[in-house]
């Protein structure tokens, strides 16, 4: 049961390959941006080989060092992290660590962000002459101006004017990603699709903090940090829900997955690929587990190919959609 | 390469202020330990329980290698510390490790088997190996631990004694009660110097500077010094040590996610930018760190 | 130790008097709407009199039945719930609750819900002229018009004119209970202060869901329900610690929580009252605890006077503000 | 009056099929249940642990008024019913409880009591009751559990027979593996009808069907009618009695949350409407309900 072949129980192999954004992926599951670094520290735990892709560590065009400790704060059932985009920039990246990933076969997906429109499109630039990209991911979630409290991807406008400036950059496939801090993720998943987004992913963080009590102050150093893990499963699930009927592009689906059953969530919620975030915190193994649950559960169904259950419990699917805010 | 297991809990046996024992089976873990290291443990009450979520680090108090053991020191501090003081015997918990760069012993080999040829060059150069009783040179170290970080202490001064460096600890705490190792590191047949804050037991004040005291005594120069404790005291070890030119290692703690340096969770701050606490170190030259 | 006083260290009780939008409470710890049912339900767990107050159920102008089961799903450390503002309707809470609820002395904050401006402002006149009411809570997360998908508190002037028609027909103090499915939850704070909101509670829940992946459809009968519970808590005390610097109004801080150190985030973050929600269906008792553990508390740290720890983890205590989007 | 304690296991038996049968130490609990009842329970490991958060109800299997013990059978669902049933005796588990309206029992007294009057009219109006070999009346009792669904009846046929009624009980599962209540039915000495779908063991098919089969024997004719099982077999089973003008009551399952009538979280649906299966139930007399 390796790369994405599952052995279905007639004997015939469940197939867990899709297709993203024009990038054949061997199977659904990739590993989310900032959480598993660039490959290397888990390649001692199994083979990167068995992944579907791997999201690396956010990268902009000058080194960050990041922010100062604590930078983690565990929360119930999930995290805040704080790590303040710490990376070597995207020349180490592209010295440092690509040439370590072009060894594997999997997709690799840089994940760029910046302070600017330009910074964005300047390192979509660098990287698109580089062999062994599958694709960019571009946060949308980080500051526009420091302090100015405006994110880009809280705005449609600014999230497709991002979009729209590192397409012009790049020949590679671009997938937005959002960011959860919003009223209307609808209204921003369509504006960068028609910005020209090959994909989307989704959820980035949601914005929280913790306070020390008897210290009387904030525990992280940078006062708030993005919420992830299994607390925000419901809320990303949802998103995911809501995005993929509203857009054409393929969603890729992350926030609190931790195993198959999660990520089945995801996928028939909508989303073409998911990918293993804090998890891999908890569980240096959870993707892999994730796939071979995959492969599990297609046998149990008798579903022969991942496809068929993307989008299974879409409103076309259940036949009702969602009629308002009545939560209680 | 670092290890994932599912190991039992082969004893647990309450020592005083809420610190326990804990032996737990890890063969692979136990084989390939260096003192230092850490194991990462899910402490949670289910498999498929998502509370608490991350895994605590907790450093190798000491192996016993023929048994496939590994032997942890634990202060129940908070819900998952606690949790895993209150496992009975024969239940599991699963592990990640061994962790980390450890200490650079002296006259080791391994990993960091370079950088511990280059110290024992220096530590020729300062003076301070010096004849022991057979003739032979025997480095002299100090170990210094405070409250519970004596524990990864005991898993070094057993291996340095091991490859015959003499070694003296310096331990300390707030009282006697709550004082740590002295059973360990007794049984290695090592000089103790004890500190409590109150006096209860040894020295009353400071272990660091009861340390300083002992600096002050001709001959009683050691070539390292390994330091693990509250923030506080290591700040105060540096000092000396630097003061006085001695080479130092610190073990250092920090809220960890992955604990395999994928997440820049951990960061302290090193001279040259940020540092891993769980890859980077937990272990760090002194000169690596920026206070 | 009850009425609200904690003995001290030195023999003298620790005061956990506030004082909220001119009502006086013994303590500071309510029992959020909704999950406390009219009170009735936990009459026989405890002393309803050691409560700093009881907010009711949601009440609408006519009955409402709700929304078709599965209602509640857990979710780590969390639930969602939809139970579809199933009540009596005001006049069953004037006829059949508030008779009980006179009985204690507490503060009984009515909720108060509706699907049009009117709606609400013809509840707040019936319950204006009850005896027994100290303030009405106005839910603004719930539908503008079902199907609609615009809720009055996603938008800063409906949600303004929600309160302003409230205020209109009530002299009672009027909370605006805000939503945290928004961008910017600070301009909707400002906005229903301005309109005359007396306090501000916050949060109600995340927008969520949960699939059944075997029925391959939503599980709750309303398709999406609302996320609470220790799951939401780091997203709340982020939310109360943005707007209780930005309002002069007090805040009530709810979301998460189950102990008196969650309760005391929620304090130092700048809450002068706190509620507990979700926490009552796990522990019936947990309000009290709460209480207990706040007493507690302050004996350690030899705190005289809770109102010393409102806000002290603001800025302008710590010293800092915060700088922007930049968690990671 | 509910009760919220700390219960100690007492004991905890495998049966077959991933059923354990535990036995809680809950004095309050055990003296005052009524059968139908249950208790709400939290299943985590730690107090200050967040999930998982719910506690999960569990219906009141039997009761050991004597050794204050209450006992519950359940069947490993999901990760809080295994994390239950991997409890080792000794440890403790917290419990809220006897929550919920019970079984409407016949002769019986307490808060059910005035319907219960009512029924034994009703009872002699439908010439259920007959005599018994003494010559008192008798009144005839159906209890049918299909699954795990057989847990709640244990208790109530015990209390029926220590009143004086006849009971026969109708228990069905899948195979002979997965039958319940077997050994509790057959001690209380009475009929037990055993169905299973593949008829390993009993009537090949549904317990419904084999129940139908018995009410067309004359002399056969329950004057009451208790079930707990599947919503397909409670569907079933209505409408037999309806057709046979039985009086009958249903145990219905919902995903809880309080447990205590508060959150309106378990709603099913009435002929009024929406009832809460927590506290105006779990027990509901058929013709309250609407399906
Ligand atoms: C490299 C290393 C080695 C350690 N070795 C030992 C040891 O041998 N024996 C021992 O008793 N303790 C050791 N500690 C400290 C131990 O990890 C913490 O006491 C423990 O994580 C606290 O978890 P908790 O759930 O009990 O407390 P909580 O306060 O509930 O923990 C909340 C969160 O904060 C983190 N946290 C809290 N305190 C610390 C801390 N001091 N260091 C790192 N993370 C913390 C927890 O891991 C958790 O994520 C070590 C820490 C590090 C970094
Ligand atoms: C009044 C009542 C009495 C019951 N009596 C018994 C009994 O005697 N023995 C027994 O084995 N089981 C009984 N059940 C069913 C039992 O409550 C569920 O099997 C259990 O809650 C499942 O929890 P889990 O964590 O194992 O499963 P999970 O699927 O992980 O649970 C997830 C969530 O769904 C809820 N849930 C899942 N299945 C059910 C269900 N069937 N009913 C209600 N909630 C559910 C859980 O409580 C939890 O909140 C009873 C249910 C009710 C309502
Ligand atoms: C420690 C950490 C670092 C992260 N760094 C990044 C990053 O650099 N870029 C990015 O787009 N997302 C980053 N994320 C967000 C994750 O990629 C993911 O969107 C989010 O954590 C939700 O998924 P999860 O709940 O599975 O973790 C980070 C998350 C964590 C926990
Ligand atoms: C079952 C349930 C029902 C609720 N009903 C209401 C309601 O009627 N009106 C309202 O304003 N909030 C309602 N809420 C929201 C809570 O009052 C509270 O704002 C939210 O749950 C967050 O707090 P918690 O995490 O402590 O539960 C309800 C919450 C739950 C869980
Ligand atoms: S804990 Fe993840 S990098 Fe150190
Ligand atoms: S579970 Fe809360 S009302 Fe029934």
């Amino acid at each position: 049961m390796v790369n994405g072949a599952a052995a279905n129980e007639g004997g015939r192999a469940a197939s867990l390959e899709v297709m993203l954004a024009g990038i054949r992926l061997k199977n659904p599951v990739l590993v989310a941006s900032g959480t598993f670094g660039y490959g290397r520290e888990y390649a001692g735990w199994y083979d990167l080989n068995r992944l579907g892709g791997i999201m690396v560590k956010g990268t902009t065009l000058h080194p960050r060092q990041g922010n100062p400790s604590p930078r983690l704060v565990e929360t119930p059932s999930g995290i805040l992290n704080a790590v303040g985009l710490q990376n070597p920039g995207v020349d180490a990246l592209i010295d440092g660590h690509l040439p370590f990933l072009r060894r594997f076969e999997l997709a690799v997906i840089a994940n760029i962000a910046g302070e600017s429109v330009e910074e964005y499109a300047e390192v979509a630039a660098k990287l698109d002459r580089e062999e062994g990209v599958s694709a960019l991911e571009v946060n949308i979630s980080c500051p526009n101006v420091r302090g100015g409290g405006l994110a880009f991807g809280t705005d449609p406008a600014t999230a497709a004017e991002v979009i729209r400036a590192v397409k012009r950059h790049t020949r590679l496939p671009v997938i937005a990603k959002l960011s959860p801090n919003v009223t209307d993720i609808v209204a921003i998943a369509r504006s960068v699709e028609e910005a020209g987004a090959d994909a989307i992913s989704l959820i980035n963080t949601l914005v929280g903090m913790a306070i020390d009590i008897r210290a009387r102050k904030p525990i992280l150093g940078n006062i708030m940090g993005g919420l992830s893990g299994p607390a925000v499963r419901p809320v990303a699930v949802r998103m995911v829900w809501q995005v993929a009927q509203a857009v054409k592009v393929p969603v890729i689906g992350m926030g609190g997955i931790m195993t198959a059953e999660d990520a089945l969530e995801f996928i028939m919620a909508g989303a073409t690929a998911v990918a293993v975030g804090t998890a891999n915190l908890v569980n240096p193994r959870a993707a892999l587990e994730v796939i071979d649950g995959l492969g599990a559960f297609m046998n149990e169904q008798g579903i022969g190919d991942i496809t068929e259950l993307i989008g299974a419990a879409l409103p076309e699917h259940i036949g009702r959609s969602w009629e308002g805010y009545d939560d209680y | 390469m670092p290890f994932q297991c599912e190991a039992r809990v082969s004893e647990n046996r309450p020592l005083d202020a809420g610190v326990h024992l804990l032996g737990l089976e890890a063969p692979e873990i136990a084989a390939s330990a260096r003192p230092g290291q850490f194991v990462h443990i899910r402490c949670s009450g289910g498999e498929d329980f998502r509370d608490p979520l991350l895994r605590r680090p907790i450093s190798i108090h000491d192996v016993d290698g023929a048994a496939g053991r590994v032997l942890l020191m634990v202060r129940g501090a908070g819900r998952g510390t606690r949790w895993l003081n209150a496992l009975a015997p024969g239940s599991t918990v699963n592990l990640l490790g061994p962790l980390g760069r450890g200490f650079d012993r002296m006259g080791g080999s391994g990993a960091g088997a370079g950088r511990e040829d280059a110290f024992r060059v220096e530590a020729t150069r300062a003076g301070a190996s010096r004849a022991d009783a057979t003739g032979a040179v025997a480095p002299l170290v100090f170990v210094a631990g405070g409250g519970i970080g004596v524990a990864p202490l005991v898993f070094l001064a057993r291996r340095l004694v091991a490859s015959g460096s003499r070694v003296e600890a310096f331990v300390g705490a707030r009282d006697a009660e709550t004082l740590l190792g002295l059973e360990a590191f007794s049984s290695l047949d090592m000089l103790v110097h004890i500190a409590t804050d109150d006096g209860s037991m040894g020295y009353h004040g400071n272990v660091v500077e009861l340390m300083e005291k002992t600096l002050a005594t001709p001959g009683r120069w050691p070539a390292r010094l390994y330091a693990c404790g509250p923030r506080a005291m290591l700040g105060r070890i540096r000092r000396s040590a630097a003061l006085g030119g001695i080479s130092c290692q610190v073990s250092l703690e920090e809220r960890m996610g992955c604990g395999v340096g994928a997440c820049l969770g951990c960061a302290c701050r090193g001279k040259e930018g940020p540092l891993r606490v769980c890859a980077d170190g937990p272990v760090f030259w002194m000169e690596e760190l920026s206070w």
